[in-house]
């Protein structure tokens, strides 16, 4: 299994987390930010999100993400899982798990590539709402 | 002769998910931005924000970036992934 | 179960996330620290780790963390795990889960609250070395 | 008459667990650690130590704490958890 990938269905954060902690014995801390479907945005209730992506260029985007985590932080493994698709309320999103020798690396990284990837990766979220069905523009 | 592609609102605008689109060899993406709302006035307000990326070949472009013939140009709405 | 616990056993991920995502739909992003067991500390090879706790007090700490999170950081639940006894190189030693509408408010309570378990838990580690076993004074 | 319980290294040195202890009632924390070196030499340099925490009835305690009949009196070397 891929470290870096976009899917459809959901993730284990077991089997995550046990991906990113095989790449060595020597991590200590491992960080985890896990996007989920909030059912209110903006006031508005949601009842359904749906997230496209632009395919080949969002992957290619995370795997950068990653590259740059590892070449700028000091952690030793990073995985990224984000979901497309219709996703209900309450459901997994997105999941970024920064794996380092110490605490503080790991949470720096993961804090940096959650925000660099709502930043510069092709992936949007429409929000379904009793008034209809909205492309969400976080950055207007 | 370039692929355009549209992506989240701006495909709901343009009613349209790609497009081959026939325009002089290397131009700047600046002259195909002026070309492209022409040939999409639903959209040609979101063109001229700043909000909106352009990539070509899956990488971001400037007004300077030069399209060739064959490059994939694709249109992106703000991003609201995570 | 309980969303602050201290046990002998191996936590599932999924679980506690889950645990601790069922306080609100409005949670928006899980931010969670996982300690792990590390094959080396102060250039010592480490081959077995054991943690003892002040039964009741310890307890009582991770609780007032909980407590004081909730009441510091914007945040909607807080989930502590730690282990006791026995744990191997790579094994799971800690997991701290804090949930919130946005994920700042989740990473500053996560880190804050990480460090504050550190800080007054009475919970000690024992590693295993060549050399014998030794008693980790972290805070000399 | 007070229980003074030991934990990681301390329980090691002392080779005990838990004590109970006759002492003057009403005593401050700082007066009972003079008891303690006393009664444990092998630790009495930890106790000096400020590193090593004290607590009475599992909430940490300070050199003025009153100590009273039935106490918990729990010496805590560095903690090492998390």
């Amino acid at each position: 299994m891929d470290l870096v990938r976009i899917q459809k269905q959901d993730f284990d954060i077991n089997k995550e987390v046990e991906l990113v902690k095989a790449a060595s014995k020597s991590i200590g801390g491992v960080v985890s930010f896990l996007g989920a479907g909030r059912d209110i945005s903006k006031g508005e209730q949601i009842t359904m999100l749906d997230f496209e992506h632009y395919p080949g260029m969002a992957e290619k985007k995370l795997q950068e993400i990653r590259e740059r985590a590892l070449k700028n932080f000091n952690i030793i493994e990073m995985g990224i899982v984000h979901r497309i698709g219709e996703i209900d309320i309450g459901e997994n999103i997105v999941l970024i798990i920064a794996a380092a020798q110490h605490r503080n690396d790991a949470f720096m990284a993961c804090e940096w590539a959650i925000a660099e990837l709502k930043r510069i990766t092709p992936i949007w979220k429409r929000e379904t709402t009793k008034k209809g069905e909205v492309w969400v523009e976080e950055h207007p | 002769m370039i692929k355009v592609r549209f992506f989240a609102m701006l495909k709901n605008k343009t009613g349209k998910e790609e497009v081959n689109l026939s325009v002089p060899d290397n131009i700047t993406l600046e002259k195909l931005k002026a070309i492209l709302k022409n040939e999409f006035p639903a959209i040609a307000e979101f063109i001229e924000r700043k909000s909106i990326m352009i990539s070509v070949n899956q990488e971001f472009a400037t007004n300077t970036t030069i399209i060739k013939d064959g490059d994939e140009v694709a249109l992106l709405p703000p991003f609201s992934g995570g």
